[in-house]
């Protein structure tokens, strides 16, 4: 069933997202993904049950490398912290994940939340995409310290983000609250305007 | 700009952290046991040791985990960090380091607070 | 006017690349490689600026970023920048600058009339005067101190230009590309480790760039660009040129201030950031930041036309252009006669050097004579000559202690002086790192000594003054760097062979004396330049007990100048350690701190200077329906919260008096979704509510809500808000907005340093849910429209519950609760869906003209009822009880955070400051917000104050102005008449109940 | 002592300056004084001072383990004003205030006391009933302080931006015109000499290295210069207070942080009043050299170091770019830290403590400069008397066992 009456905060960035993103073998071009399943989990990874029942339910091993995450199919689970971690699922995938694992974890000290609401995801890729990164970001964005497969809760500007590396060319996922996505669009667009004037 | 590394997300940046002040100040089991002077000294009195200091973080913008660094708060020196409930122990080094910076002061302090709550408290916490 | 001075030598310039540019009002020629200050030398013109205090005219003294006399106001209109030095502008066409702090020219500028009372302007003279009569300090001496004061101007208008940050992460960070910074940067560049180079110039090559070194047998250039070459091609190095690191921060974190577009001038395009300021974390740091070239101390050392020597020499060299005719090279050391030798060389007349020295014997001096320069030894310039241009000096035997002269005086014509007084490396990154120093007697300098973080010294800046040293000592420096970081096995690569000159030891005669004891006689030495510090000031702060460096430095001003004392603070140390008779390091030297150079406020801004950039304004889902429907915003925070809706006409006062009575008489809508909001779970929850929370949790039904308090330890409300048991071991917590994250924190703190073994999780779902608040006495009407499915009545969905349903189509929770007192609804849907929401509820109750309303309104309403806003009414100062909210605290409960804190002697009297209502004796009289209460109505000052007003505003429900108030002995004194001060202004208020409205709760059931 | 004048000054000047006095003594310790003060900062100099003139007490050192005056005293941003909100504090720092209105007279030491006008800004409404309240609490204190609003803002201080789409929007401002600053170092200076030429031993280079405590009681301090007894010993030494009273076994509710000045290269006149906004921690004046002298927000650690993090001062001059967006082209030319010891309740402690002969002044947060008249005649008369001013008497330690704070948190008048 197409959820006709949600609505993305930005949408009224859509615009602004393609006419500030630069194209080409140079470039940088920022979209918004909206409406990501998005579950959180809390649980301890020590206990074997636990595992388990989240792979009954996702098909996938809870990662349990600070700041990785795991796919397959278009299933993710993203580390957060010792006890936290966060499935991204597709579009409207969120009842049925809720309940899968609330079933396959069922009597355990465990807590599954869905928040797809909680946060929008943007999109940054393109050949540019790593500096601009590097202007709002005080982690190590070079290949060899985030690399795909890795995912970390940080700041881009004053934003607050999931950020996850997604592919080399590169592409970085930010799940950003909705409150700070205007902000942060606003923020990254101004960041690109460099490469829309050399381009 | 502090380079902190956080026992589970890594070396992040100061501003990804917020400052939870002086570590292993458990509170107290039985309040009510208390003579206001010694809720005083739990609620307000501080160490604020120059030198290696024992203190709180918590990783807010990512993992969420307070735990507790060891500082040396003349030159910033990260010393060591732990995981809340754990104990620390200096390296030999860092541990004459610490003792050096206290030797300035050989006076000791008349027991102002109760032995026995902060015994009390701080088995707790680090047995915890 | 054309380039008198202009060789065909500089191998910096290309002399066929003609650049025109205006200094002064009048127009020059340059060209292509031209700083400003070298195209001004080419043109003959050393007149540049005036000192800031007795406007002595001043020439260029430097050719780098320690200038202090040569201080430019750059351009005109809003791009016009002030107080840079020409010696670092690179020249472009049509540059248009002229000299600061100097009216109506710098040829005649009239405030030199300074200069007759300069016998009065000693150091510190200003504490000694302008005292009497008092009312004068404001009224003339400061307001004239002020006119005088100051460089250049700021432009008024908005800066054009955009800033930006960069952050990095390298292995190896490597400041300074000269020859030990390159050799660095080589060597650990081949490890394959993430290299930064980075240098202050425009070109690599640093000190090369100004002398004629060969390397390898071939000029030091060409073995430059081959190395330039060598790291441009590794893939893993990074090179940045205009770029001055400023900073040495902790753990290794190096900032650096790259100029990127300003040498294109005012046609620069503004999307290119025009400064970019990078944060480096280094794992290791190779410093290789050179060393200045220290002036000599000598009588009247400031004409126009007397330059440092290697600077003569690097405009000669590097770019054609000669400092003058017929110059003289005064020195202490080896290293000027090379400026001698290559001045020669370059067609400037050189007839003397003068050595202080007794003896100068090295390879250079011997070579200088081999050129037909006389040597002069054991002798010092005594006198000078010349106000716009130097003219002349005299020079004389000095004794060899530096105190007198012993000989005749000789007189010889000059128009330039080029002065060394031997090398202060730049030590101040080591420094900033908390690096110690020591002081070298021999090379009379300060030297790194102790490392304190990842970091080495190579080169010149290490006191490494031989070129072929310096090389080895970067390779190996940059190989273990590497190594340290891990990469390679720290192995230097061979450094390249340069020529090995052996200099002999310099003699520091910090003082030269003149035919009057300094400082009792006409003639001036000095130290600081641009702030007038001569030598007599230093010994006079000295005689008044200035005898820390930092005294004489704070007394004298010397080195808090634009240069920030990299000429004069080696100097003027070393002539206050003579006055105290100690030696140098007894006296110590100063902390430097950042930046190295000045770094522009709008670079360290960054993006941050683009309004909203500078800090993120948060909006909820449906922020743009307020803006639409012409909301005024009232920032929380950093959220921007709808304030009112005023429609045509409307003030404030209207719009809100019609949104409050719609609610009370109809049906209200507010959003409230910027609340914060808690999901908590684990069976240890309820426990954990209960030491949270002030009252009892242990017992709340599932499907039932609960208000809250919060305290922190010492027993203060911090923050309140409804929880509500979504099932046996899950809570729903809410939180004030702004204290949302707060809140999470101080929930983990305990959880995981005090109470680890409790089994809860708390995750933070504030932006999951979008929350529309609806009330009135229609709201039941519109919520069973809204969701036909769900039974509103009161026997089903009591007030303080909450049940799940969908309304209007998506999944909801919907709680009855209300902080308005009426009939009130909260509807919570999934964050995208907000908007929706917003707007079927908007469609359905049109018919019951549903309103929406802001914060001001539903601050009214609350006000009504006597519920307190944490933050407005409260300020960290009350206890529950203040509040009058006894009930909220669980008698039953041994502890909670908190409770402890109640029975402190000042915690528990009876007559602390309590939350009560005011009534005013005019029901239209508003009082103010933060007016002062007394009991009595007449007080002398200082009257006792016994509260303030929290809360106040015009109820057009009760039609009578309302306040909340915090008065001592409030609670004992109900239907007292006491009197509310603002601003003059005292109005008679009675103390009542903060419940003025619906005082039984009558209407919160529809 | 010579008398400082535009005649002294003159005369001086015939004889180049060659016969100016030392403005202080350089004393070797005595092996035992009526009063030992430990710092010799503003505060203790201060103290030294007003126990000569106002007590007649001049057998008095102030040790200082560097160079007088080069703690916060030298590092602060100068701003003296004395408009806080509670009672407490407001008569404190306005006697400090009326002091500082005849310092230079009282000490024949220009220390530049400038009464340009301090405004604090507010962005929010919450500010401004804040700044309402302070000015009403101000006033009937008889405390000069005015509200402006956005307006009158600008009127006051041209340069500020006050359009509504600013990311910190200027609603209005409390002024207090009373306020203003001042040249920190002369006061050191000043009062040094002063109590120089009252007998005062002001010894520097002197680190004290423990107190000597028996029965309670203290008897003097061990230095890096010997030992030194003393009847009285009063801690004057700000973000060292903690390390020095745990010598004596006494523990504060105190914590020293870093906090960091900076500033800007020296312009034409463009900025005449000192502007505060507490809410994005910009605090600016221009000196009477022409430089903007800013202060920022206080790092959050405990540190000793005398150094910041560069952060805090992007951040501020972020927030400065909004106020004043006329400052974007200057530069920073200095940048510095001091070690600021703040209270749970951001006011200062100025007592007795549970050792006998034994004071304490700190805590003083970002207040310290301004107080330094004030602290330094209430502290002496709390040492000489052995009980507290009326006015210091609020500020025990007291307090934070039965819970009367004097909380300034709240009142948007903290910081500087």
């Amino acid at each position: 069933m197409v959820d006709n009456f949600r609505r993305s905060i930005i949408a009224n960035k859509a615009e602004a997202m393609i006419n500030g993103s630069v194209t080409g073998d140079n470039g940088v071009v920022l979209t918004e993904i909206p409406f990501l399943a998005q579950v959180n989990i809390r649980g301890n990874c020590e206990d074997k049950k636990f595992v388990a029942g989240v792979k009954s339910a996702t098909g996938l091993a809870v990662p349990t490398t600070p700041n990785s995450y795991v796919s397959k199919g278009d299933l993710t689970i993203f580390w957060l912290s010792p006890d936290e971690w966060q499935v991204i699922g597709p579009v409207d995938a969120q009842n049925d994940l809720v309940a899968k694992l609330r079933d396959a974890l069922s009597g355990q000290h465990v807590a599954v939340i869905d928040v797809s609401g909680n946060r929008t995801a943007l999109e940054l890729s393109g050949a540019q995409a790593r500096n601009v990164m590097k202007k709002g970001c005080r982690l190590d964005m070079d290949p060899q310290s985030f690399a795909p497969g890795q995912v970390v809760q940080t700041r881009v500007a004053k934003a607050p983000v999931i950020l996850q590396m997604v592919d080399d060319k590169p592409v970085f996922r930010m799940f950003v609250r909705p409150s700070f996505a205007e902000y942060l669009v606003d923020w990254l667009l101004d960041a690109m305007s460099e490469y829309r004037y050399s381009a | 700009m502090l380079y902190i590394k956080c026992p589970w997300c890594g070396e992040r940046d100061e501003t990804e952290y917020h400052y939870g002040g002086e570590a292993h100040i458990a509170r107290p089991e039985n309040p009510d046991e208390l003579t206001d002077a010694e809720w005083a000294e739990y609620v307000f009195m501080r160490t604020n040791t120059k030198g290696v200091h024992r203190e709180r973080w918590v990783h807010s913008d990512g993992c969420r985990r307070w735990f507790n660094v060891a500082r040396n708060t003349v030159t910033n020196e990260i010393v060591a960090v732990y995981k809340a409930g754990e104990k620390l122990e200096l390296p030999a080094a860092e541990a004459v380091k610490a003792e050096a910076e206290t030797k300035k002061a050989p006076a000791k302090k008349p027991a102002k607070k109760p032995a026995t709550v902060k015994k009390a408290a701080v088995d707790k916490k680090e047995g915890a | 006017m054309t380039e008198k001075f202009r060789t065909s030598h500089g191998t910096g310039v290309d002399r066929s690349s003609v650049i025109n540019f205006t200094f002064n009002g009048k127009a020059y020629r340059g060209v292509a490689g031209d700083t400003l200050a070298s195209a001004l030398v080419a043109n003959g013109v050393h007149l540049v600026g005036r000192s800031f205090k007795t406007h002595r005219p001043r020439g260029i003294l430097t050719c780098g970023s320690e200038e202090p006399n040569a201080i430019i106001q750059l351009e005109t209109g809003p791009r016009s920048e002030p107080n840079l030095r020409a010696t670092q502008i690179e020249l472009y066409e049509g540059l248009i600058a002229k000299s600061v702090n100097c009216w109506p020219s710098v040829n005649f500028d009239v405030l030199a009339v300074n200069g007759l009372a300069s016998r009065l302007f000693v150091a510190g003279f200003y504490y000694k005067t302008f005292m009497d009569p008092k009312s004068m300090w404001m009224t003339v001496y400061e307001p004239m101190i002020r006119r005088m004061a100051g460089l250049g101007v700021l432009p008024r208008e908005k800066d054009p230009d955009t800033y930006d940050h960069m952050n990095e992460f390298c292995e190896v960070m490597v400041i300074g590309a000269g020859p030990a910074g390159l050799a660095a940067a080589l060597a650990a560049g081949k490890s394959g480790a993430r290299v930064v180079l980075c240098d202050e110039q425009v070109e690599f090559g640093g000190s090369l760039l100004n002398s004629k070194e060969i390397i390898d047998g071939r000029p030091a250039l060409e073995w430059v660009a081959s190395a330039v070459a060598e790291l441009e091609a590794m893939d893993n190095v990074r090179l940045l040129k205009r770029a001055n690191a400023f900073g040495y921060y902790d753990h290794n974190y190096i900032t650096v201030h790259e100029r990127r577009t300003d040498h294109f001038g005012p046609g620069a395009k503004p999307e290119l950031a025009r400064h970019r300021v990078w944060h480096f974390r280094a794992k290791q740091v190779v410093l290789a930041t050179g060393s200045h070239e220290r002036p000599l101390v000598f009588a009247d050392n400031d004409r126009p036309g007397i330059m440092l020597a290697a600077s003569g020499q690097a405009y000669a060299n590097r770019y054609g252009a000669l400092p003058g005719k017929r110059g003289v090279v005064f020195t202490n050391n080896d290293s000027a006669y090379r400026v001698a030798i290559d001045l020669v060389d370059a067609g400037m007349a050189i007839p003397m050097v003068i050595d202080l020295r007794e003896v100068a014997d090295g390879e250079l001096p011997n070579v200088a004579r081999q050129k037909g320069i006389e040597v002069v030894t054991g002798a010092g310039i005594v006198a000078t000559e010349g106000r716009k241009r130097l003219k002349a000096i005299e020079i004389a035997q000095i004794s060899s202690d530096g105190e007198k002269i012993t000989g005749a005086k000789r007189r010889i014509e000059c128009d330039t002086i080029l002065m060394s007084g031997g090398w202060n490396p730049a030590v101040h990154l080591f420094s900033q790192s908390i690096g110690k120093l020591r002081y070298d007697e021999e090379k009379a300098c300060f030297l790194p000594n102790i490392s304190s973080q990842k970091e080495r010294t190579v080169g010149a800046c290490k006191g490494t003054f031989d070129l072929q040293s310096a090389l080895e000592e970067g390779m190996a420096a940059g190989a273990l760097a590497a190594q340290d970081s891990g990469f390679g096995k720290g192995k230097a690569p061979a450094a390249p062979k340069a020529i090995v000159v052996v200099e002999k030891p310099l003699k520091a005669i910090w003082v030269v004396p003149t035919d009057h004891p300094v400082g009792q006689g006409p003639r001036k030495h000095f130290v600081d330049y641009q702030h007038d510090v001569t030598a007599a000031d230093i010994m006079l702060a000295a005689r008044e007990g200035m005898h820390s460096v930092e005294h004489m430095k704070r007394f004298t001003t010397t080195g808090m100048a634009t240069d920030q004392g990299k000429l004069s603070n080696v100097n003027g140390l070393a002539i206050l350690s003579a006055q105290l008779g100690k030696a140098i390091p007894q006296v110590g030297t100063t902390t430097f701190r950042p930046p190295y150079t000045p770094v522009t406020f709008g670079a360290l801004a960054g993006r941050g200077i683009n309004g909203d950039l500078a800090d993120p304004v948060r909006r909820t889902p449906m922020y743009s329906w307020h803006l639409e429907h012409g909301a005024t915003f009232e920032p929380v925070g950093q959220w921007q919260r709808a304030w009112y809706y005023p429609k045509a006409g409307e003030d404030m006062h209207a719009a809100v008096t019609r949104e409050s009575k719609a609610l009370r008489d109809g049906v209200g809508i507010l959003d409230a979704s910027t609340l914060g909001k808690i999901d908590i779970q684990g069976k240890d929850a309820a426990q954990f509510l209960n030491m949270i929370y002030t009252n009892a949790w242990l017992k709340l039904p599932v499907g039932s809500c609960r208000y809250g308090f919060m305290l922190k330890e010492d027993g203060m409300v911090f923050d309140d808000g409804v929880t509500s048991r979504l099932g046996e071991n899950h809570f729903h917590m809410t939180t004030t907005t702004g204290g949302a994250a707060g809140v999470l924190d101080w929930l983990e703190e305990y959880l995981q340093t005090e109470w680890p073994d409790l089994e809860v999780y708390c995750t933070s779902v504030t932006e999951e849910w979008s929350t529309l608040s609806i009330g009135g006495p229609k709201a039941r009407e519109l919520l069973e429209e809204l969701a036909p499915e769900m039974d509103f009545s009161n026997e089903a969905f009591p007030f303080m519950t909450w049940r799940e349903g969908d309304v209007a189509g998506v999944p909801a929770r919907v709680f009855r609760i209300s902080f308005t007192g009426d009939l009130s609804y909260e509807i919570n849907v999934r964050n995208w869906h907000g908007l929706h929401m917003w707007e079927k509820c908007m469609e359905l109750g049109a018919k019951y003209d549903i309103t929406p309303y802001g914060t001001e309104t539903m601050h009214v309403l609350r006000a009504e009822k006597g519920f307190v806003i944490i933050g407005q009414d409260t300020d960290g100062t009350q206890t529950p009880q203040d509040l009058g909210m006894d009930w909220i605290i669980a008698k039953s409960k041994a502890d909670f955070i908190g409770r402890r804190s109640f029975v402190r002697e000042d915690t528990k009297r009876s007559d602390r400051k309590q939350l009560v209502g005011l009534m005013t004796e005019n029901p239209k009289e508003v009082l103010a917000e933060g007016a002062q209460l007394t009991y009595e109505r007449v007080n002398p000052t200082p009257a006792p104050m016994v509260g303030h007003v929290t809360s106040a505003y015009w109820s057009p429900n009760l039609d009578h102005s309302i306040a909340m108030a915090m008065v001592k002995d409030g609670h004992n004194r109900m239907g007292q008449w006491i009197y509310a001060h603002d601003r003059g202004k005292v109005t008679k208020v009675k103390i009542v109940s903060p419940v003025f409205y619906d005082q039984k709760g009558e209407r919160r059931d529809g | 002592m010579s008398r400082f004048s535009i005649f002294s000054l003159a005369r001086n000047a015939m004889s180049w300056h060659q016969n100016w006095p030392s403005q202080w003594r350089s004393p070797e310790p005595k092996p035992e004084y009526d009063v030992v003060i430990i710092g010799a900062g503003g505060h203790g100099l201060a103290t030294a001072y007003y126990l000569a003139k106002e007590h007649g007490i001049t057998n008095v050192a102030v040790i200082e383990k560097g160079w007088l005056g080069g703690g916060n005293t030298g590092r602060n941003t100068t701003i003296v004003r004395s408009n806080y909100l509670w009672d407490e504090s407001g008569l404190f720092y306005e006697n400090a205030m009326k002091l500082w209105e005849n310092l230079s007279q009282e000490l024949n030491y220009n220390v530049m006391f400038s009464q340009r006008g301090v405004m604090n800004l507010a962005h929010n409404l919450g500010d401004v009933r804040e700044s309402v309240r302070r000015v009403n609490a101000n006033n009937l204190n008889g405390i000069d302080a005015e509200w402006l609003n956005a307006e009158q803002v600008k009127e006051f201080c041209p340069i500020i931006n006050i359009s509504k789409n600013s990311r910190y929007p200027v609603l209005g401002a409390t002024l207090q015109r009373r306020g203003g600053t001042a040249r920190h170092d002369a006061v050191a200076w000043g009062y040094a000499r002063g109590a120089d030429a009252m007998g005062v031993d002001v010894i520097q280079n002197c680190e004290v290295q423990g107190l000597m405590v028996e029965g309670g009681v203290i008897k003097g301090v061990r230095t890096s210069r010997g030992e030194i007894k003393a009847k009285k010993v009063a801690m004057a030494c700000a973000g060292h207070t903690s390390v020095v009273a745990d010598m004596a076994g006494i523990r504060l509710p105190i914590e020293s942080h870093p906090l960091q000045a900076l500033v800007s290269e020296p312009m034409k006149p463009v900025i005449d009043c000192v502007v505060m906004s507490n809410a994005v921690h910009v605090y600016v004046s221009q000196s009477d050299k022409g430089e903007l002298v800013m202060g920022a927000g206080i790092d959050p650690y405990v540190g000793y170091s005398q150094r910041g993090s560069l952060h805090v001062i992007e951040n501020q001059l972020a927030a400065a770019m909004e106020l004043f967006p006329l400052f974007s082209r200057t530069r920073l030319m200095r940048s510095w830290g001091g070690i600021v010891d703040t209270c749970p309740d951001a006011s200062p402690i100025v007592g007795k403590t549970p050792v006998k002969n034994l004071y304490v002044n700190a805590g003083w947060g970002t207040g310290g400069f301004k107080a330094t008249p004030g602290s330094g005649f209430c502290y002496a008369h709390t040492i000489a008397k052995d009980e507290p001013h009326p006015l210091n008497a609020p500020f025990s330690i007291d307090r934070f066992i039965t819970g009367a704070l004097v909380d300034e948190h709240g009142a948007a008048g903290v910081a500087h």
